[in-house]
Formats: C-alpha cells, sequence, structure tokens
C-alpha cells in the first residue's frame, strides 16, 4: 500500500497526469474557440491547430504538475529555497521518479529511460524487419510500415539523446572531481522536459501515424494528410530543451568545477569527449528547433516557407516563393553534427577504457583530446553532402565534399591511437573491454563506408539506398550502443555496488557483435544492388530476399542479446554480494570514491597530483584528496 | 632481430596480404554492383574501385594490428604488472595526421574534377523531361512532340543507345527521386507548382508542368530551371526507375520502366511500331509485388533478343 | 568601489553609448535610403552590436568578473 | 538499490561559494545567448536565402519607414535605461532603480505593441499577409520569435523591479539585475540586425494589398 502511494505521488504520475489533462482542457477549449469564430474543425483525426496548442501547453502542465518549477517560481516570489538532497523522507527508490538535483539520480533516471525507449524502438524495427523478411506485402500497408520506421528513427535518437546524457550526467562532474553540475536544477528540468517531449511524440502514432520518415522534408511534411506528423515535429522539437539545456550546464560545469590541478590535459579523456558533444548539443541544436517550427507553421498557421513558386501576380511584381531546400539546409545543418553528438561521448568511453583494460597509457593523450574538438568543428560544416542529390548547384556540392572528406582525419587520429594503445599492452578481456573492442571494429565499418558516400560521384548511386542504412546502423552502433554498453557493463558496479555476471555478459557480446556485422554489412550490400531505403517492399527482380531475410535473423539475434543484458543486470541487483571498489584498477577519480557513490561524490575536496592515464609507472598518483595533497 | 622489430615486420605482410583479400571480397562478393548500363556507370566504377581498394586498405591497417595486439600481447596467466609505459610519440601522431590529409587532399582534387566531368553537357544530348507525383512518373519527349500541341507523353522511359540525353526532372506535389541503379545516377525531383494564396483569397496553380503545351515560355517567364541529369545509355535492356526519396503510402512502389533500345527498335518505337511492357505501377490498383510483371518484362527481352546479361541479371 | 566620481562615470558610459547606438541608426536610415549598399549596413550593424555587447552587456566581465567592483 | 550511497549528513563539502556561482550563472547565460544566436542566424540565413530573385538579387517588401525607425529606437532607449537599472543598484541608488527598471518595462511593451499593432497591422490592416509568400512568412517568422523573447524579457524585468523593491539585491551582489539586464541587452542586440534585414537590406518591392 505505502508502494502504490509512493508511486501514485510521485512527480511522474502526477506530471502525465497533469500533462493529460491540460491537454483535454486546452484542446476542448481551442476547439470551441476555432468553432466560435467559424473555422471548420471537423477536417482529420483531430483539429490540427488545435492539437499543436494542446501539446505545446501540455508539456507546461506536466511541468508544473510534477514540481520541476517549484523552486524557481518560489525565487519570482522572493525566496531563495535551498536545493533538496536526499529522499525526503521516502524510500531511497522513489529518487528515481521524482525530481531530484542529484546529477548521478538524474544520469540513471536517464539511463533507465533511455534503454525503456530502446526496447520500444528495437520493438518497432523488429515490426518492420518482419514484414521485409519476404519480398510481397505480408502484414502492413504502406501507412503503417512508414509510421513504424519513421516512429523507429526517432525513437532511436529519443534514445541515444537519453543515453549520452546519462553518461555525461553521471559521469562528467565525478570525473573532474566535483559534487554536482553547476545548475543541478536546471539539470533536473532537463531530464523532466524530456518526458513529456516522449509522450508528445509518443501520441503520433495514435493521432493517426506519419509517413515522412524523421527527416520531415517538406513539401511532404506540409502536406501529409497523416495528422501524427505535428505530434512529432513538436515532440522532436520539446525534445531540443533537454539537449541545450544539458548542454550548457556540461559545458559551465567543466569551465568552472574542476578539481583543484586539474588542467584541461589532466581531465579524464570521456570529459573532453563529453564537453565537444555538449558544445554542439548547446548550440546547433537551435537550428533544427527553427526548421521543425517553421513545419509547425506551415502547417497550423499558413507560412509558406517551403511553397516553391507563389501565385502568378506576385511573381511580376517580383515576390520570391518559398523553398523546400531551405529546410533541408536547416535540418541537416543540425542533424548531421548531431550524429557527433550522439558518437562523441561514446568515442570518449572507448578511450576512457581502453588505457584501464591494457594497463598502458593512452597513447597521444592530447591528439585523442584535439581530435574530440577537432571532429565537432569539422563536423559543423559538412551539412549539405546529405543534399549532394537534392539539385544543389555543383559549385556548393564540391566544398562539402571536401570539407565531409577531411572529417576522416580526427576520426583517424583516434583510431590509429586507440591502436597504438592496444600495442604492446598486457590486454584483459572483461565484458566492458569486449565491446570496446566490438565498438572499435562496428565503428571502423561505419567508417569506412563513409567516404564512399562523402565522394558525390559514387554518392550519387548509393545516396538513400539501404547502403547508407547500413553505414548509418554502423557508425551508431559503433559510436553509441556498444560503447554505451561498454560503460554500462564497466560503471555498473560503481553505480549500483553490485557485479554482473561476466557469462552472460560475454554471451551477450558473442550473440550481438557477429549479429550486427552480418546486419550492417548485408544492409550495405543489398543498397549497393538497388535496394531504397524507406520502402515497405522490394520487387524480387533485385536479387536480394535472401539478404533480406538474413537482416531480419540479425536483428532478432541483436534484440535477444539485449534482453540478455538486462536480466543480467537486473538479476545482479538482487545479489546479496558487494562488488568491490575499484574493481578493474582504474585510476580514475570516481574509483576512489566507495560504490555507490555518495551524495556529494567524495568526502572533501579532491586534488590531481599526477597524469590521468600513466599505468605502468610505479609511483605515480593522479588524485587523492586535498587534504592530503599538503599545500 | 629486435622482438619489436620482427613484429612490423609480421604485420607488413599481414596487412599486404590482408589489403588485397579484403579488397577482392568487397569488389566481387561484398558490394557486388548492379549491371552496368550506361556511360556514366562505367566512369563512376573508376571511382568505385578506388574507394574498394581505399577500404581494403584502411580496413587491414587497422585490423591487422589490432587483432595481432589482441594475439601476440595479451595479459598472460599469473601475470599482474602493467604494460610498459609509453604514453604517445608526437612523430607518429604527425605522421599519421599528414599523411591522411594528403590522401584526402588528393580524393577531394580528383573527385572534384571527376564529378565536374560526370555533370558537364554532352554534345548532341536531346531532352527528356520526367515528372514525377504520387505514385508514378510520366516522361514527356519534346523530340517527337508537335510544336504548340500536348508534347508527346509515355509511362515508360525509352532512350536510345549512345544517344546522350539530359532529362530534365519536376515533381507536382512532393520530393521524389530519380533512381535506375543500372544508370548509377540518382536525382531529387522537386515540386514546382503549389499556389498560394492570391489577393482575393483563393488558391491558385499556375501551369509550370511539362504537360503544357506552352511550357517552354511559361519556364521562360517565371525563371524556372528544374533538376536535371545526364546519362548516355549503352546496354540495351530493361531497367526499373525507383522513387528513392520518401513520398508517402506507395513511395515503395513508385516505379517505372526504363528501356534502353538500339537505334533501329527506337525508331520503331518513335514510328509507334513496338508496343512496350506494361507500366509496373500500383497507385491506381491493388498493390501487388513487382513479381507480377516481371513474367511480361521477360518476354519483351525474349522478343527483342536483348543480349542475355541485362534482362537475364534482372529477372 | 562606489565612489560618486566613478560612478557618474559608469553612467556617462551608458549614454555616450546610447548617444552612438543612435545615431548610428538615423545613418542607417539615411544609407538605405540612398545607397542601398547591404555591405556597409551590416558592417554598421556589426558596430553597434559591438557597443552593446561590451558596453551594456559588459562581456569583459566573462574573463575579468571583478572588473565591476 | 541505490546509485547513491545512504548519507543523512545533506551537507555538500564541496558547496560552490556565492561568488563562485555568479561566475558559472554569467557562463551559463552567455552559452545561452550564444545558443540563442545559432537560432536568430538561422532565421536571418532564411531571410536572405529566400528573399532574393533573379532580377534584383537580395529584395525586400517595401514596409513603412518610419513606425520600424521609430520602434527600433525605443528599443535602443530601453536598452538605455536596462544599464542605467544596473548602474544604479550597483551603487545603491534605489530611486533611480525602480524607475529604470519600470521604465525599461514599459519601452518593451510599446515595442511589442508596435510591432504587434502597428507592424503586423492588427489595429491598422496590414500591409502583408500571413500567406504572402516567403515575404509574409519570412517577415512574420522573424518579428513573432523577437517578439516571444520581448515578452520573456519584459516578465523577467517586472520579477527582478518586484524583488529589488523587496530589498533583496545589494550593491555587491545583484545577480538577478545583470542577468535580466543581459538577456534585455541581448534581445535589443538581436534587433540590431533584424531591423536592418527585414526593413532596410535589399530592393524594396511595391506590395499590393
Amino acid at each position: 500500500m505505502r508502494t502504490l502511494y509512493y508511486i501514485v505521488t510521485s512527480a511522474l504520475v502526477r506530471g502525465l497526469i497533469g500533462q493529460g489533462i491540460t491537454a483535454f482542457v486546452v484542446y476542448q477549449g481551442m476547439v470551441s474557440l476555432r468553432n466560435a469564430l467559424g473555422y471548420d474543425t471537423t477536417q482529420g483525426v483531430y483539429d490540427e491547430p488545435s492539437g499543436v496548442m494542446a501539446a505545446l501547453i501540455s508539456v507546461i502542465g506536466f511541468l508544473l504538475a510534477a514540481g520541476v518549477f517549484t523552486d524557481w517560481l518560489k525565487w519570482i516570489g522572493g525566496e531563495d529555497p535551498p536545493l533538496k538532497h536526499g529522499a525526503q523522507g521516502r524510500p531511497e527508490w522513489t529518487r528515481y521518479i521524482n525530481v531530484d538535483v542529484n546529477h548521478k539520480v538524474i544520469g540513471i533516471q536517464y539511463g533507465i529511460a533511455s534503454m525503456v525507449i530502446l526496447l520500444l524502438g528495437g520493438l518497432l524495427a523488429i515490426i518492420f524487419r518482419l514484414e521485409l523478411a519476404m519480398p510481397g506485402l505480408q502484414f502492413l500497408d504502406g501507412d503503417a510500415y512508414n509510421t513504424l520506421f519513421s516512429a523507429h528513427g526517432i525513437i532511436m535518437i529519443v534514445s541515444i539523446f537519453s543515453g549520452i546524457a546519462a553518461m555525461i550526467n553521471y559521469l562528467g562532474p565525478v570525473m573532474i572531481g566535483a559534487s554536482d553540475m553547476s545548475f543541478p536544477r536546471l539539470n533536473a528540468f532537463s531530464y523532466w522536459v524530456s518526458i513529456p517531449a516522449a509522450t508528445v511524440l509518443l501520441s503520433a502514432l495514435v493521432v493517426g501515424g506519419w509517413d515522412t520518415g524523421w527527416v520531415a522534408y517538406p513539401t511532404h511534411s506540409t502536406t501529409t494528410t497523416m495528422l501524427g506528423v505535428q505530434m512529432f515535429l513538436l515532440g522532436f522539437y520539446i525534445n531540443g530543451f533537454s539537449s541545450i539545456a544539458s548542454g550548457l550546464n556540461m559545458v559551465v560545469t567543466t569551465v568552472y568545477m574542476r578539481a583543484k590541478g586539474m588542467s584541461y590535459f589532466r581531465m579524464p579523456i570521456f570529459v573532453w569527449a563529453a564537453v565537444s558533444a555538449s558544445i554542439l548539443q548547446a548550440t546547433i541544436t537551435q537550428t533544427v528547433g527553427l526548421a521543425l517550427t517553421m513545419v509547425v507553421a506551415q502547417r497550423a498557421l499558413g507560412l509558406e516557407f517551403f511553397t516553391p513558386v507563389t501565385d502568378p501576380a506576385l511573381i511580376e511584381l517580383g515576390f520570391p516563393g518559398g523553398d523546400p531546400t531551405l529546410y533541408q539546409h536547416l535540418f541537416w545543418f543540425y542533424s548531421h553534427p548531431a550524429v557527433y553528438v550522439w558518437i562523441l561521448p561514446g568515442l570518449g568511453v572507448i578511450s576512457e577504457l581502453l588505457p584501464v583494460f591494457t594497463r598502458k597509457p593512452l597513447f597521444g593523450y592530447k591528439w585523442i583530446a584535439l581530435s574530440s574538438v577537432g571532429i565537432a568543428l569539422v563536423g559543423s560544416i559538412v551539412w549539405a553532402h546529405h543534399m549532394f542529390t537534392s539539385g544543389m548547384p555543383v559549385t556548393w556540392k564540391i566544398p562539402f565534399m571536401i570539407s565531409t572528406l577531411f572529417v576522416a582525419i580526427p576520426t583517424g587520429v583516434k583510431f590509429f591511437s586507440w591502436v597504438a594503445t592496444i600495442w604492446e599492452g598486457k590486454m584483459r578481456f572483461d565484458t566492458p573491454m569486449l565491446f570496446v573492442l566490438g565498438a572499435i571494429s562496428v565503428f571502423l565499418l561505419g567508417g569506412l563506408s563513409g567516404p564512399i558516400l562523402g565522394t558525390i560521384a559514387t554518392d550519387m548511386h548509393l545516396h538513400d539506398s539501404y547502403f547508407v542504412v547500413g553505414h548509418f546502423h554502423a557508425t551508431i552502433f559503433g559510436g553509441f550502443v556498444f560503447p554505451f554498453f561498454a560503460a554500462i557493463y564497466y560503471w555498473w558496479p560503481k553505480a549500483t555496488g553490485k557485479m554482473y555476471s561476466e557469462a552472460l555478459g560475454k554471451l551477450h557480446f558473442w550473440i550481438m557483435v557477429p549479429g550486427f556485422w552480418v546486419m550492417s554489412l548485408t544492409q550495405m550490400r543489398t543498397g549497393v544492388l538497388g535496394m531504397r531505403r524507406r520502402i515497405a517492399d522490394y520487387g524480387p527482380d533485385l536479387g536480394i530476399a535472401d539478404e533480406q531475410a538474413l537482416i531480419t535473423v540479425a536483428t532478432l539475434a541483436i534484440g535477444w542479446s539485449i534482453l540478455i543484458m538486462l536480466y543480467n543486470l537486473i538479476v545482479s541487483l538482487r545479489s546479496q554480494e558487494e562488488a568491490v571498489p575499484n574493481p578493474w584498477g582504474s585510476r580514475s577519480p570516481e574509483f576512489m570514491s566507495p560504490s555507490p557513490l555518495p551524495e556529494f561524490n567524495f568526502d572533501g575536496p579532491i586534488q590531481v597530483i599526477g597524469e590521468p592515464y600513466d599505468y605502468g609507472l610505479d609511483d605515480s598518483t593522479y588524485v587523492v584528496p586535498a587534504s592530503a595533497a599538503g599545500d | 632481430m629486435g622482438s619489436r622489430t620482427r613484429h612490423f615486420a609480421i604485420i607488413t605482410v599481414l596487412i599486404a596480404v590482408s589489403t588485397v583479400v579484403v579488397y577482392f571480397l568487397i569488389n566481387l562478393y561484398l558490394f557486388e554492383r548492379p549491371f552496368g548500363a550506361s556511360a556514366e556507370a562505367s566512369q563512376i566504377e573508376t571511382m568505385f574501385q578506388a574507394h574498394f581498394i581505399l577500404m581494403g586498405f584502411l580496413f587491414a591497417i587497422i585490423v591487422v594490428p589490432l587483432g595481432y595486439a589482441i594475439v601476440v600481447f595479451r595479459q598472460k596467466e599469473g601475470d599482474d604488472t602493467d604494460a610498459p609505459h609509453i604514453h604517445g610519440n608526437t612523430t607518429l601522431e604527425i605522421v599519421w595526421t599528414i599523411i591522411p590529409v594528403l590522401i584526402v587532399v588528393g580524393f577531394a582534387i580528383w573527385g572534384s574534377f571527376f564529378y565536374w566531368d560526370l555533370v558537364s553537357a554532352n554534345e548532341g544530348e536531346v531532352e527528356i523531361r520526367v515528372q514525377g507525383y504520387k505514385w508514378d512518373w510520366t516522361f514527356y519527349y519534346p523530340e517527337h512532340s508537335v510544336p504548340g500541341e500536348p508534347p508527346r507523353q509515355d509511362q515508360t522511359l525509352v532512350v536510345e543507345t549512345g544517344q546522350p540525353v539530359v532529362l530534365t526532372m519536376q515533381a507536382n506535389d512532393v520530393i521524389h527521386a530519380f533512381w535506375v541503379p543500372q544508370f548509377r545516377v540518382k536525382q531529387d525531383v522537386v515540386p514546382y507548382n503549389i499556389a498560394i494564396r492570391s489577393d482575393n483569397g483563393d488558391r491558385q496553380v499556375i501551369d509550370l508542368s511539362f504537360a503544357n503545351p506552352n511550357y517552354e515560355e511559361a519556364a521562360e517567364a517565371f525563371n524556372y530551371s528544374p533538376q536535371e541529369v545526364r546519362i548516355i545509355p549503352d546496354q540495351p535492356g530493361v531497367y526499373r526507375l525507383r522513387c528513392a526519396e520518401i513520398c508517402g503510402t506507395q513511395h515503395w512502389a513508385m516505379l517505372a520502366n526504363v528501356i534502353v533500345l538500339d537505334t533501329d527498335d527506337y525508331q520503331a518505337w518513335v514510328n509507334g511500331e513496338l508496343t512496350l511492357p506494361a507500366d509496373p505501377n500500383f497507385a491506381n490498383g491493388t498493390p501487388d509485388t513487382e513479381g507480377y510483371y516481371l513474367d511480361e518484362l521477360k518476354a519483351f527481352c525474349d522478343e527483342q533478343e536483348f543480349s542475355g546479361v541485362n534482362c537475364e541479371s534482372e529477372y | 568601489m562606489s565612489e560618486p566620481t566613478k560612478s557618474g562615470s559608469i553612467y556617462r558610459r551608458g549614454n555616450t553609448a546610447a548617444f552612438w547606438l543612435v545615431v548610428i541608426t538615423v545613418i542607417e536610415l539615411i544609407l538605405a535610403l540612398t545607397f542601398e549598399s547591404a555591405i556597409l549596413l551590416i558592417l554598421l550593424s556589426i558596430g553597434k552590436a559591438g557597443i552593446i555587447l561590451q558596453v551594456f552587456m559588459n562581456i569583459s566581465r566573462l574573463w575579468n568578473p571583478e572588473e565591476h567592483h | 538499490m541505490s546509485a547513491v550511497a545512504h548519507d543523512h549528513d545533506h551537507h555538500n563539502p564541496m558547496e560552490p561559494t556565492r561568488s563562485e556561482q555568479v561566475k558559472m550563472n554569467r557562463l551559463g547565460l552567455w552559452v545561452f545567448c550564444l545558443s540563442e544566436s545559432f537560432l536568430f542566424f538561422a532565421l536571418l540565413g532564411t531571410r536572405f536565402y529566400l528573399w532574393r530573385n533573379p532580377v534584383d538579387g537580395i529584395i525586400r517588401p517595401d514596409l513603412a519607414q518610419i513606425p520600424a525607425f521609430i520602434f527600433t529606437g525605443v528599443l535602443l532607449a530601453s536598452s538605455y535605461f536596462m544599464n542605467r537599472a544596473e548602474v544604479a543598484i550597483s551603487k545603491d541608488d534605489r530611486t533611480t532603480f525602480n524607475y529604470s527598471m519600470l521604465l525599461t518595462a514599459a519601452l518593451g511593451l510599446v515595442f511589442l505593441f508596435g510591432v504587434v499593432l502597428v507592424e503586423w497591422g492588427l489595429a491598422t490592416g496590414p500591409e502583408l499577409l500571413l500567406g504572402d509568400g516567403a515575404f509574409g512568412a519570412v517577415f512574420y517568422a522573424m518579428t513573432g520569435m523577437h517578439a516571444l523573447h520581448v515578452i520573456m524579457g519584459i516578465a523577467l524585468i517586472l520579477i527582478v523591479w518586484n524583488n529589488g523593491r523587496k530589498g533583496l539585491y545589494t550593491a555587491e551582489d545583484h545577480w538577478a539585475v545583470e542577468a535580466c539586464a543581459i538577456f534585455w541587452h541581448y534581445v535589443d542586440l538581436v534587433w540590431v540586425f533584424f531591423y536592418p534585414a527585414l526593413y532596410l537590406i535589399g530592393t524594396a518591392i511595391e506590395l499590393h494589398h
């Protein structure tokens, strides 16, 4: 009974109820208002402008009901409320469903959200992979298929954002020796705004689905009659607030909260990657927000941003029409670098774990650190390579081809430095290390299939084909999924104080890596042979039926392996055995503290007195308590 | 021979061998290309080969040392000591930055000229207009039309061997994309004529459509330049045009036949003496697999005596 | 810290900045109606932005946080 | 299960001091401004991408110049008073602080109503319609997005004015006033670029409505 009471009165449940009520009230109010003004509100599954308004305001409803704004409202009234730490007299587990300012709690909240959303996105993928396993339409029609793959895309993206936020939030502050983020309340806001964003996004599936893919190119997105598109656009948009706020928070935290003696080039390498990703996240997210708003506005208000040719009277006067390629520029200006936001933290995890498991210093620390920044910078000026076939002038395409190829250089530096770290290293193959090696191999697949898409001549054949699907999944699995799993296994004993089963972890790895290789390479192969992306069916004339079946089998294998991981982790929580504080022999600050970490990470300020990765050097220390540093 | 030198000698040999093996695997099996039916296809094949060689080499240079280190240097049973303390080597870092820079610059310069060459106008090219709409394609042949009358149109793209063609494209609803894998070219097809509110609040549509008999004047007046792509078809056969940009419910079924004919057959088609296979479009009928039309195409191939490879490999 | 002369000069700094902002805005309008030079107008905007960033927004406090006390 | 060890001593041994927190707040606000700049640069990019034609190059709708000029002046004046308020609180001059804050908010409101009632023509009938191709779309998007920030700025000013009236800020510690000032000047800064982009740059195209 108490448990039920705690759940019902939690911020999560209150927020969801608040959001539902707000959405209902605003929607009904708007419909009545529009009826009174003489608009027709009976077209479509729901009245679109009213739905947009209801969705936007419902987010505020959620946040108010969940209590995210409580402290800020007090501040408006002239109070200065202190930060509330701890479970507020409730059991500890309720911290994860209530608004909590502790960065570790928020990190774990993000992690759970990420896994839940990952399972949902994976389920959708499995449904349409079963459809594609054979030529011919079996159990889905065009609209259902289009909704499923569009939802798979954006749901996975939300999952990835939660995943990197989990890693950055949990690890960022403790790795630099801080007690928390710079802005703990803003941090909580970042997490909690992503929940109503997700519900708005998922509501797209109930209000009619949408068939635009996650890119939502006009003029298809501005004219489609599948009304879920609005909820998709808004959900995507609102999730952007979360990205911007958490990016900003991490940047400021890194600048001002580092422990004494921790110069930028003595930070754990993951922090470099996290900061590079955070800078991108805090800035470029705005442009996709604008692009999405523009589509929403064109649909709901009639602002003609993307309608190519206007009426003759206006043209004769010299009035310009809209342009559908404008959207593509604004969208990819964000969405290409966004891929680097997703993979940089993952690449950081690879660089972080390699020295620990090879017992050797990270080869070329500064080069790896700066290559993260380099990837972020170069990655920001390559967006139009998604538009090589869009009808852009040739003179615009060529500079983008050149800048795209240059991404290979910082990425290459990372790869070579990893190999040099492993060379002559005394490697141990615990589960996290296996996933790191898997990540390197899979990211290599993604990396090597990149340049062929970057040169325009070959991209003309491969653009929008299944080759791109294979390439994209390889970069994201290699750059995010495998490192994320490596991170989960690696920091699990630190975060929970319990150890998972190595045997099950290795089983997970040995199913997932071959499964992914088969899936990705076969996707690329079918793409070269002529399979388009985003199609509900393909002809037997392409001769790719066997390959398609193989992809489906591989997808199922990956799905099962992830279930094994979840089983492994959940079972470990019930184990009686406590994990040792530093099972991997790491030098990183978080392993200097007990497991799980205390509320404020350390008993007191710490101080950096050496290099972070001096494995193999006797008498070298990285961090000590400031009180023991003796100065 | 020191152990370090021995290790490097072994991996050098392994890298060389792996590069060759991986290149052949990619080229002959993994990334098998569809039959090439245009001059562009053979041209682009050079670029594919260059990339495959690069892929093979880069794959080998990362995976071979990685695998070798895993096998040779792994922690031995009962050894708890750390590995040697090697924290970096600036010369090495500079080398593996500069060499990729050189490769990238080379590829960028070569790729730019290559692409420029690929899309430049060919001598004596004729225009065929391609219109994409939900969910089918129509082709207009101004070459075979009478001025002032509605242009000649067909649901099949028919081109002549060796005759350079410039395909100009427009969509009249949403963005579609023109892709014939055997030609190796792809081009988005962008909409042109959705009207907006005019003074009295109505919506108007101006006719910049290829179907307009006065298309040329209209295009000139409104400064309208449609998307274009150039091909020189060189292998007779039947191929499929597939829409490559998501465009709604039946995007997957937005297909058209592309038929490359030699000069005699092409003339026969111009004169209306050649019957073409049906248009594989399901937008107005029951969606079915493309297989339904394959027998018909096969029969057409046999009848035309198309050299086996293009028709056999297709169906 | 808050000597009258010094704070008076801070007020004056604001006055001067506002004066120049208005002057540039007038120049902008006149330029637009006579020359139609986009580059010149953008340069003038950047000048105005510089004044606002430096005088009104005190951007230098980011790297020199103590200067206003 | 718990990711955080039970710890009932809720005292943070590494809590940032007030001056450290203010430094962080300041950087945070500037990063936020940088972030917003991407939004406004994207809008400017949209304007220059769409408002052009093959004959004249960069173009703009021929909108009434005088009201736009006056409202631009009003926004500049409000920025001036915002600055005055911030200087006043830093030397503990409460009277100047109070009336300057109120004046800033009032001038902000004048600007807002100027845009909404006159430029959008809600009072006088619009020169430019929402659906007038790229002209209408970009004009309403840019002024609308800016007006949204003006509204947020005015709300912030009124909150800070109210808290200042209660005596919550001192000459040494008035971060809220500084934050409010930076945000308000930022809104002005955006208009510095939007005003010429919308009203001055490019060949004027006559409107018929």
